[in-house]
């Protein structure tokens, strides 16, 4: 039901922003402002559930539903709101601390099942709100308050860990490319199924740069190489180099020599491998769309059961419920 | 086809029998017990059941933990409970009997299938000696068959394989025992036929079992006389069918869904003994239910409030260990005041504790079990029928008032079975709810008279609004910290739970308008509770019963009623927790707590001897 | 360095002064309070303070929500909380000023800086006018400086930049106020130099407006006098230390493993206001301390237990939500009989609440909020100092007993701090742990006199076997579904935690042994109750008061304490938890539940009044 | 530590075994007792943690150190364990429902920190304990009590799991092979760091069969492929067949062409592949040791935290703590 769009403005809540100044959170709301008001979908019919974080705040800002739910269970939630209602436009904002330390568990179930949810992980490899600790992605040897000697756990590649449970969208895309960001959500929009996105968000007070060495202004083109689909794997300031897979290895070569790359591929397996380029300072890290196919998505299933068997037997009536097996009278 | 031969026998008057059906769990205790129940509730028995099934999957056959019993107490007058000990005890092998026979009335019936009291089948049982031949049968009365051998001389022309015809021993068990207790054999020769209509053979030998077993008896061979249990006058008159408590729960929600106008999305974790409610569930597509088997109590009761959230009625079943898993959320749900049925089937702990045994020690966990000042009303369930009422009632008042609502039944209610009068569906009041759809002044955190705040699904354009479980402005509902708001929000959520009380009735008493005791119980006590008060009551003692449905709110007048007894006593499955309640809120009265904490109900003996002692002194 | 210039202006006694410093987050308001706090400790007065942190991150400069807070309260006289209303309100921007305002004290001392109050200053902070000509300040002493200007000028040979030199502001600031309280400028000029080690620039331009703000109120320009706090003389003799909660309680728990003899595990995830108990033992790594931060509040109590039974001091801490997550588990600790101490820093809810805000509601979650009979040992620390002897109680019962314990803290004992009299360290007493080697008669649920049953590392030969949260067999510890055996176990966890009781004190009474009224506080109210009682007392009302710091099991003795009084009044930060408690252990006596819900403290004039108010009817 | 080999009756406990008769369970605690046995540690420092389920019975029976803890944590209650005292062997026995439903967070994170526990993980599709729900492996269509019209949620792959999550040691073995179940689980006791099992287990009553597919012994052969450290990938009843790997497609080839098995690849891209096989009816399922690298090991680092300050600073006095910052003295 495609209708007049909407404006950014349309968007915006009356609440006022909370985040600190400088925050990477102000970058991602403006181009979610701008990607959803382009989708063609009334402003009534999104909702943003989110968990417990500098990030789950997300819900407040945007002027549509909203639910601002408990630490790390918003993929729970918003499985429930879209399997009740699959007309809604659910998205999800999270972070790393509340989608992948405490919520993991509901992160991988709602991409292994596939529901009709846009996520947005914003990982700043921090815990914002509570003041700086580390998280589940932050790397080993991060000094935090929880961690004054550094940290030892190995951190997950949230990428790995949605092609491990099965997510049938992939996509990772940096908080300071407000164009990436803005494509990168409307192909989350666009997907049908459960979409996955990890964006590279700054925390200026407790986490300042993380992604500097990746992302900032001087280093980005020789950094990154932006996955599209259909396009030659090419980066570099001069976007001369391109990446070529040979034989389960990633080799830097010329553009000319670039792979094309496929989102669209059966196996997990080649998105798997480029998702952790990232291991590899000699490596641009994928940033961009790593996989996007279609599979089975479990509201429209939920909801055809539910359709067949009414169509079959035809809706049901209480009274056969409660006088159906053996009765007998008493008079 | 059931000759009514034997007639010559004398035929005893009998106003209630209990009997237990005990076999491994291979033998079809249950169908047998099933079966019985049936055919007796035809005849017109009040009845009341109770099955006990293995704690294991699967034990080794012939072994005790092995052994699956089933009870049924009928009679021809209101009988309450599935009856304390067995007057006849069926005991299909030796680790039956040994499992089941000190629960035996003393000079009660024991028969038992000396087929199977091999020495192998001894050992499988941890058994020395046979008990028939050492003693430990002294004091009953012994019906000693050979039922395997019966069985095989009775199917002798039988298609069957030696151990298909082995495997219809039940069913001559049970036609042994409807001879016994004079029952028509009808209802279970076209159940048999209907059962199996795609297998004659297997018809046919039940059948032939059934109806051997029937003759048997009847050819006087063991028993010497016969009884009748006639039909119960004071059941009021209906319509009826046997129901046990988690089926008769699921129906009342989907009774109350309808009375409310909404479909049901139930969010549910398996776990024993509440997870038939999702099966039961997840059969009725074609009403319109959804339902969600998700990753874990957490998610199932989140998935059920993200329902909610858009007008459906978002329900979750657990039981205590998944309810505490569940407080975090439950404790937003208050916050947000959205509607939700949170239903938590009792069992035995603490931890994993004894998952297959009755307990009733949830009440504080679902009362005050929360972070911070998180109110929410309390049910319970008193008998399996009842469990259809509370389920209509938890789906009223969370509507009504905009709340999740816990309803607790327990193992007992949950599996135990009993006539069901089935309501009139025009009777029940309907409680449609109403959407919000107006933008004209809606404010998200605005009352209505009963306190609660108006419903608005998602997708209504203009109604745009955030909710979240941070403290929350009075009617506009953003964020605040501020300090008077956040009291008189905690004021507002807490009246409006006890507002609920404003709806619901005072219990009854039933018994003398004042005297010396009220026995006042909740839950599943009710039977037991009723067996013994009837009891002292015809003996004139001056006591009192009363049962609670509404745990939290308590409803109005109890203060009162309380006052008009010397004493009030409070017999439950937990170390006192409804004793605590009470005395926290009505401080000038005496309660005596009576806890029992066995993983097994009350017997009517055992509170009697209770209450008389309180009396007497 | 510090020049007694100016003593020729008045200079007044006061008993005790509150004083709260405001301004923007970036203005440095918890150093100023600090080390105005530190300056007090050192001339020997006693105090309380709080701060009052926004609930942001960073909420952008000069608006509302970036306003931070600093409250002390010091006196000559024993001081029990950080203060009511303020004496003096320092506000360093409109936006302080505004929030702050309606707390001061009427006739009350309010220092502006007028520097900051431009138009943009004046709109940031959401303000149409500005207060200081509105007449928004009339009846109050108003003391306006443009600090701007007064640093600048005072800093003109500074080589910091304009930007730097204005972040000296809060130096200059404390120099006015340690002027106007007679307070030397010496430990601040040490500290700065200490602090700034590495640039000597910022100490100078520091130290230079530290003295520049002192002498601006020593050359009589703003102030009519000046006061002075005399030294505290009831302060009992010792070595002090200031120290706020959380510090305290990381300390008594460290202390707790050492009497026991035992190390910590500590696993942990980040909750406001609990994060810091985390942060505080992570660095305590060469005390044999292991901290784990882990994937959520589960896990973290899951290994907690898991150490725990490796022979470990497992702890976890956490605030309410997170605790509501920990309930399945604490009930496996019940079960399996471990030691664990659980510590909850409650926050105001209901669901995430106010997460800065004081509250004690989830008592009835601790001492109730488990499925099935799980108890266990509750305590609650009353000041900041006293976390630290509840932090060694609680590792003595969790060792003592085997037994999980839960100690209750709050934001207010949290982050609120006082002097602390430092322990002699021999004078605490041991209880070291003693883990059983003899594989002679081992049984893993056989119990020691006080109930506990013996504790074995895992690698101890000869003594393997296996724990778990199914019903245990008394003795034995093996799986066992027997009736008799259950009731025995609950009866026999039940016991353990009630026998805790003997080894605490009946908790002292402060005033008349009998009378009117006794007020009965928990946790962080101690402070103001003793403020109010304190006071009444010096007016002979008859009102004495008792603190609990055992709040499960309750110390003997209470019974008879209550009667002494005609009535018992109980202020809590809830809805009436702990009196809920009360009536339904204590019944015969009147208990009044005096809730605050509103995130913030009682005021001893609002108890006084409350007290009046009783003592009067 | 070497001493004397137990034997298997050593490690028996007294306690009753109670699975169904003909349970899979039964064969994979004797291929335990037998592999344990031989491990050259002491029965003393075995500790077995379970969570709740029928597999989750395990520890009773084993004559060592046990805990049966609750539903889905038993990852957890390990890593308490195993950190406090990384002296004890820990082993982990979990279902596809504790271990992958209400556990999968802690499964995940065990597997990130690469704690030294050994995790088998009985797959049977379906929940054993509470008597026949569907399970998060369980196959789209599964019809149980609590899906009667199919299930609709795409299943985990658990080796994928392990993999997304960053799992240093993976493997599958099947319970109705003996010797392969004694191998792995000797293989999982060597590996330094975390290691996941996936045991194929059958359940006669609520699934039976399950497996039959890929490994009844009429169709093992051609179905499975077990995957050996330096060993070439062959299969099929007459080893003639193999599995080449080529531009990210996993091609049949002849026994010779067959490429050589590496599981120590430093990307799990390879075996994410190879994991994955059971999705297509054409390929033999890959069992036996899909990967196995070196990486920190959570405990080893915590430990060496607190050695390192221990040694640096001297063992901390508690005097210090106390009497540490600015006291003041009232006399
Ligand atoms: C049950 C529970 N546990 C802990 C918390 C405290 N908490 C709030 S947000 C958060 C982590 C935030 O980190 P992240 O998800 O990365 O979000 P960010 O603030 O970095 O955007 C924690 C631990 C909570 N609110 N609830
Ligand atoms: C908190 C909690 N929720 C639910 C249960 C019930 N429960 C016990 S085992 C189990 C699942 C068993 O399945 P699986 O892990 O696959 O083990 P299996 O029995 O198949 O070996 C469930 C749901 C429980 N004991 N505790
Ligand atoms: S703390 Fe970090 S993530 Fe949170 S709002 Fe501030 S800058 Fe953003
Ligand atoms: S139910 Fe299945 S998994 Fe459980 S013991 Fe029986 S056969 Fe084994
Ligand atoms: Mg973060
Ligand atoms: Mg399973």
């Amino acid at each position: 039901m495609i209708q007049s769009k909407l404006t950014k403005k349309d968007l915006k809540s009356d609440q006022e922003v909370r985040w600190c100044p400088g925050c990477g959170d102000y970058a991602i709301l403006n181009a979610a402002y701008a990607a959803l008001a382009e989708l063609g979908i009334k402003k009534e019919n999104f909702v943003w559930v989110s968990g417990i974080g500098c990030s789950s705040r997300f819900p407040y800002y945007v002027d549509s539903y909203g639910f601002h739910t408990i630490h790390g269970r918003a993929p729970a939630f918003a499985t429930g709101i879209r399997t009740a209602n699959p007309e809604l436009s659910v998205w999800l904002a999270t972070g790393d601390g509340d989608g992948l330390s405490i919520g993991g568990n509901h992160m991988i179930h709602v991409l292994r099942r596939n529901v009709d949810v846009k996520i947005l992980l914003f990982n700043n490899e921090i815990y914002g709100l509570t003041k700086g600790q580390y998280s589940p992605t932050s790397p080993i040897g991060h000094r935090s308050k929880s961690t004054p000697f550094g940290s030892v756990d190995r951190p997950f590649n949230p990428l790995s860990v949605a092609l491990g449970a099965g997510a049938t969208f992939v996509a990772r895309t940096p908080d300071n490319d407000v164009k990436h960001m803005n494509q990168t959500i409307r192909q989350a929009a666009a997907h049908k199924g459960c979409a996955f996105v990890e964006v590279y968000q700054n925390c200026v007070i407790f986490n300042d740069g993380a992604f500097d060495e990746i992302y900032d202004k001087k280093v980005r083109k020789e950094r990154t190489i932006n996955l599209q689909a259909g396009q030659p794997m090419v980066y570099g300031t001069e976007m001369d180099k391109g990446l070529r897979l040979r034989e389960f290895h990633v080799e830097r070569v010329s553009a000319e020599d670039a792979d094309v790359w496929d989102p669209h591929l059966e196996s997990p397996a080649k998105a798997f491998l480029l998702a952790q380029l990232d291991q590899d300072p000699d490596m641009p890290n994928a940033i961009g769309l790593l996989r996007q196919v279609e599979a089975p998505v479990f509201e429209h299933d939920v909801r055809r059961q539910v359709d067949e068997a009414t169509e079959k037997k035809g809706r049901g009536k209480l009274a056969d419920l409660i006088y159906s097996s053996d009765t007998w009278e008493v008079d | 086809m059931t000759r009514e031969i034997g007639t010559e026998l004398p035929l005893q008057q009998q106003e209630s029998v209990v009997i237990r059906f005990a076999g491994d769990s291979g033998d079809g205790m249950q169908i047998t017990g099933n079966q019985f129940t049936g055919t007796s509730a035809g005849v017109g028995n009040d009845l009341a059941t109770l099955p006990d099934f293995p704690a294991e999957i699967r034990a080794p056959a012939g072994t005790r933990p092995g052994v699956s019993g089933f009870q049924i107490h009928f009679g021809s007058s209101e009988v309450h409970t599935p009856g304390d000990a067995p007057d006849v005890l069926v005991a299909m092998n030796p680790a039956a009997l040994a499992v089941n026979l000190s629960d035996l009335k003393p000079g009660g019936i024991v028969v038992v299938n000396t087929g199977n009291f091999k020495e192998t089948d001894l050992k499988k049982a941890k058994l020395e000696r046979s008990p028939l031949g050492d003693g430990s049968l002294e004091g009953f009365r012994v019906i000693s068959i050979d039922i395997n051998e019966r069985v095989k001389k009775a199917l002798e022309d039988s298609p069957l394989s030696a151990k298909d015809v082995q495997r219809c021993k039940n069913f001559w068990t049970l036609g042994m025992m409807y001879w016994l207790y004079s029952r028509p054999l009808e209802p279970t020769m076209n159940w048999l036929a209907t059962k199996f209509a795609k297998r004659p053979e297997l018809v046919e030998a039940n059948q032939k079992a059934l109806q051997s077993g029937f003759n048997a008896g009847d050819i006087h061979e063991m028993f010497q006389g016969r009884y009748e249990v006639p039909a119960c006058d004071v059941m009021p008159p209906g319509t009826y069918r046997n129901i046990m408590g988690n089926p008769a729960l699921g129906l009342g929600l989907m009774a109350g869904s309808e009375l409310a106008g909404l479909d049901i999305f139930l969010g549910a974790y398996p776990i024993t003994p509440a997870s038939d409610i999702l099966h039961q569930l997840s059969g009725y597509k074609h009403y319109g239910v959804v339902t969600m088997q998700a990753e874990d109590e957490i998610a199932a009761i989140c998935a059920a409030i993200g329902a909610s959230y858009t007008g459906y009625l978002g329900m979750t079943a657990t039981s205590g260990p998944g309810l505490a898993l569940k407080t975090e959320a439950m404790g937003l749900a208050v916050a947000v005041e959205l509607p939700l049925v949170i239903i938590d089937v009792q069992r035995a702990g603490p931890s994993t504790g004894m998952p297959t045994k009755v307990e009733q020690a949830d009440l504080l966990q679902c009362v005050f079990g929360r972070n911070s000042e998180a109110p929410m009303p309390v049910l319970a369930a008193s008998t399996p029928s009842d469990c259809f009422d509370i389920g209509i009632e938890a789906c009223r008042i969370a509507v009504q008032y905009m709340t999740p609502v816990v309803v607790l039944t327990d193992n007992y209610l949950a599996n135990g079975s009993e006539p069901w009068r089935l309501p009139k569906l025009e009777d029940l009041e309907p409680f449609e709810v109403e959407f919000r759809t107006d933008p004209e002044g809606y404010q998200p955190y605005s009352r209505d008279e009963k306190g609660a705040r108006p419903w608005v699904k998602p997708g209504t354009p203009g109604l745009e609004h955030r909710i979240g479980g941070l403290e929350k402005e009075h009617l506009t509902g953003n964020i605040c910290y501020d300090a008077d708001n956040h009291e008189l929000m905690t004021n507002l959520r807490h009246n409006k739970v006890m507002a609920v009380r404003d709806s619901i009735p005072t219990p009854e008493v039933f018994g003398p308008e004042s005297g010396d005791l009220l026995v006042v119980g909740w839950g599943s006590t009710l039977g037991a509770i009723t067996g013994a008060v009837d009891r002292l009551q015809k003996k004139d003692a001056s006591v009192g019963r009363m049962h609670l449905r509404h745990l939290w709110p308590l409803p109005a007048g109890l203060d009162e009623i309380f006052s008009r007894y010397k004493a009030i006593l409070v017999p439950e499955y937990n170390m006192g927790q409804m004793a605590r309640i009470l005395r926290s809120e009505y401080q000038s009265h005496s309660f005596h707590s009576y806890p029992k904490v066995q993983g097994k109900p009350f017997t009517t003996t055992e509170l009697m001897h209770k209450i008389t002692g309180i009396l007497e002194s």
